[in-house]
């Protein structure tokens, strides 16, 4: 019922956490089912240096935030705000009809990022 | 029995046993049609009425009041559609909110189609539906009462012989599911004093499939199946052989166990209560807090401030270790949340955090202290990754 | 394989095969519950979808298009209760006189309770219904057709692929009963044209009280077992996994050895007339004189002057042979004859000297002998009883 | 279904024939089964010597007529006459309720039996 992606990320994110002083924060509490998302980003030179996520929320929830991390950190700023809802749906390969709402979700997240975020 | 240890939804469903699955096998040989004409199929007929008697045997009835089915499910709802649309029977339909959707559901599908008055009543918060408040739904003219014995989610046992005195004075038939009770407790169709009793053998080590419905008066129902006049006309159709000879191993069994089950089952429980306390791990039962109103098999946990779903997947796919969240047939679906949990009242944190722990024959103690490290792991994960919350 | 040379009563039921044996035995040690949570139950789940699938390729059908039920009477029933009791439809009821009890008394049962109007239609003295008499009852309003594809007493192949068009042009839900014809002869669901067919394991050496319902378009039913929304929604109830695991594999079976079955049934039946004429016996076939319009497993004799229940039972008692009077059913109940060879017009003598004898896979040319010589026998016996009448 | 003693007297009765010059004759027709049962009867000084049967009808109906032959031979005539329905049943064993109705058959055939009817 999880994919072999949502499962590794779920049981063992390596990207838990909060940056003591992030240049970016992304958050998303979920009006329906209640699961909260939050990630802390760390910029330098337009580049995503480091990103840590807390979450609360279902195991495919837990998975996404883990799983948007990872995407995130590394790439230039620019290129995760171009990134179009399709490419990120292939960071979280094959989702069941109820696991999809995940994938908005990280979209919305990724909708927060704007190249002006950072202060 | 392949990796058991981890197994806690012995309320979703039960392994077979190995007399059961010895049963099964020698009836396969029974291949012959029990209704045919010639003089041999004596062998399937002593089978079936083996069968039939340990089933009887086991709720305390007559063998002719037993009639085989193909599960609980269908044992439910051939009496609703019996009662409500058979009969000249134009009262409402009183059942509690807390039924499994083998009544709500069917119940609500024929009185919607009838337009007939469906009264479904509350339990108070520890998962008890009051019999007062049975009896006040049981105002004028009522055709039809079904209640539990024993609630899947959180084992409540319920008022059932109380209400059957309620039934009996407004004029209805009252129907009990005891799904959950027979096999694991100890069920007696004549002290309940009902007019029909629901019994499915997976639930008790015997075949999924295959169920029974107990009928005190086997004149009252109509058959809901009609075909070939099989159990004596009552429920048509090629009898499943197999697995009726599993049921009646099962019933045999469980009769046999029963005191030593409870013995195990209870013992069980203080451990597992004893283990999360020594671990110091918060949580809050869902269920009666007397334990003599409770089928101690089962054990339904909120933990403050954990979605419980999350919970239960890292149980799975790090621990090996499966539990429930509510009824295992709610995932077919799209509900969130236990109705069960919901009509008593739960708060929504409470009812995200919930998860259901049973047990049975084959758990062991070491089993509930690989449990109860497990969950004291996976909260310890998940109130990390929150914490900012 | 007990003692199974002197069985004749393959369309009563077959015993299981070998594989199907080993296949329900496997199914045994997949205990979860196929709705349940956790990420484990996968075993269950590749069960459920590849017995899916076989019972599905069996009869040409898509997966999604097969819901398991506990038999073909359920199928059959479910059918009629769907079309006749929960829709808008209040249109005549048109079948056949020689359907099996599963739709005629369910169906007279149901359109007496409404007053709807029910059609049922004879069949030629040689047991086909002419697809003429179904288009001529089809006259104003019609709601359902249901017609078997094979009848279970003489063989009789029914002109299903006409009907449908009938059907299809009377805007008719048109269900086919394909029970004695599924594995036995080949059922291609798009070339019949039917809106559903009803299929039973154990008429194909799968476990009895298991069958299938397949519909064309599964939304054109309503549930007939509601509950925890197993089968897509569409047939509540745990799932009868060890039985479902047997009817795939029987259904696999049967599929790979049509072609081989169709041969040796053909001998055997070849053989069986030609032993008969060769002592000299004198019977008359009851049923279709075309070898092309009869499934060849059954055959259905009367002897002249002859009780054919004494026969029948002086051949159970004394050779160990088991053919049929008439539907094996029909001993649960109190009819005197066979209502398909009554519906064919035979005379008192024919009817009462009738019986059916069915043969299939495990059948050899030894046992057809053995048949023949025992008819000889007990026909000289009661002929010399009688001698003076 | 059928009892032992049912079974063995239908398998292998011991009785089937006709008397050549018979004193008494017992004939049923059983108007709903149409069952027929001739029984021929041999009298010797008030004593049954020889009965042979002959039958068209049911397992139990054939039964019927053999038992009953073994019954009435070497038996006075007038204890047979005198013989109560409940006398006859013994011979008959355990019936089901479908096979009761061969009884009321026997007792038919035995009510023909009158002390006079010896010519
Ligand atoms: C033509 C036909 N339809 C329906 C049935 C009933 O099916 P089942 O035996 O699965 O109840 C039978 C056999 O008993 C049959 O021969
Ligand atoms: C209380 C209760 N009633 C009815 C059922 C349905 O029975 P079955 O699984 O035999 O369809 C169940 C279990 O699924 C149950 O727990
Ligand atoms: S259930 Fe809402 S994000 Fe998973
Ligand atoms: S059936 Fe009439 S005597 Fe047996």
């Amino acid at each position: 019922m999880f994919s072999a992606r949502i499962a590794e990320n779920f049981t063992s994110p390596t990207h838990g956490g909060e940056l003591a002083d992030p240049h970016i924060v992304l958050e998303n509490k979920d009006p329906v089912c209640g699961d909260q998302i939050r990630i802390s980003i760390a910029v330098d030179d337009g580049s995503i240096t480091q990103v840590r996520f807390r979450a609360w929320g279902c195991a495919t929830s837990l998975a996404t935030a883990n799983i948007l991390c990872v995407w995130m950190e590394g790439k230039q700023l620019t290129d995760c705000v171009a990134a179009t809802p399709e490419e990120l749906a292939e960071q979280f390969g094959t989702l069941t009809p109820e696991q999809r709402h995940c994938h908005e979700i990280a979209v919305n997240l990724v909708a927060q990022l704007q190249p002006e975020s950072v202060a | 029995m392949s990796n058991l240890s981890g197994y806690f939804d012995y309320n979703a469903t039960t392994p077979l046993s190995d007399a059961v699955k010895a049963a099964m096998v020698d009836a396969m040989e029974q291949f012959e049609n029990p209704s045919a004409a010639y003089a041999a199929p004596d062998g399937v007929k002593t089978l079936m009425a083996q069968a039939r008697a340990d089933v009887a045997a086991l709720i305390g009835a007559d063998p002719e009041q037993i009639v085989f089915t193909s599960g609980a499910t269908e044992s439910n709802n051939w009496v609703l559609r019996s009662i409500l649309e058979c009969q000249d029977r134009s009262g409402a339909f009183v059942t509690s909110a807390i039924e499994h959707d083998a009544t709500l559901a069917s119940g609500k599908m024929i009185c919607d189609q009838q337009g007939r008055d469906l009264r479904i009543v509350s339990p108070d918060s520890e998962g008890i539906v009051p019999a007062s408040a049975i009896e006040q739904a049981c105002q004028g003219d009522v055709s039809l009462v079904s209640l539990m014995l024993t609630n899947n989610e959180t084992g409540a046992i319920q008022p059932v012989r109380e209400v059957s005195g309620i039934a009996r004075q407004t004029n209805a038939f009252f129907h009990v599911d005891a799904v959950q009770a027979a096999g694991k407790l100890s069920v007696d169709v004549s002290s309940l004093c009902c007019d029909s009793l629901s019994l499915s053998a997976h639930k008790f080590h015997g075949p999924k499939g295959v169920g029974a419905l107990y009928i005190k008066n086997p004149d009252a129902l109509t058959p809901m199946i009609v075909g070939g006049g099989q159990e004596a006309g009552l429920r048509a159709g090629t009898e499943n052989i197999v697995g009726i000879a599993g049921m009646g191993a099962a019933a045999a069994e469980a009769r046999a166990r029963l005191a030593d089950r409870t013995v195990h089952v209870h013992a069980l429980r203080t451990a597992l209560l004893s283990e999360l306390h020594t671990r110091n791990l918060s949580f809050q039962v869902n269920g009666p807090s007397d334990q003599a109103q409770t089928a101690l098999c089962t054990l339904n946990l909120s933990f403050p401030g954990i979605r419980a779903e999350s919970l239960v997947a890292r149980l799975g796919l790090v621990d090996g270790i499966k539990v429930s969240l509510g009824s295992a047939c709610s995932t077919n679906k799209h509900s969130r949340h236990s109705h069960v949990l919901q009509a008593m009242g739960l708060d929504e944190a409470r009812l995200v955090g919930s998860m259901r722990i049973s047990f049975g024959r084959y758990t062991t103690r070491g089993d509930i202290t690989r449990l109860a490290a497990a969950l004291e792991d996976g909260l310890g994960v998940f109130q990390r990754l929150a914490a900012a919350e």
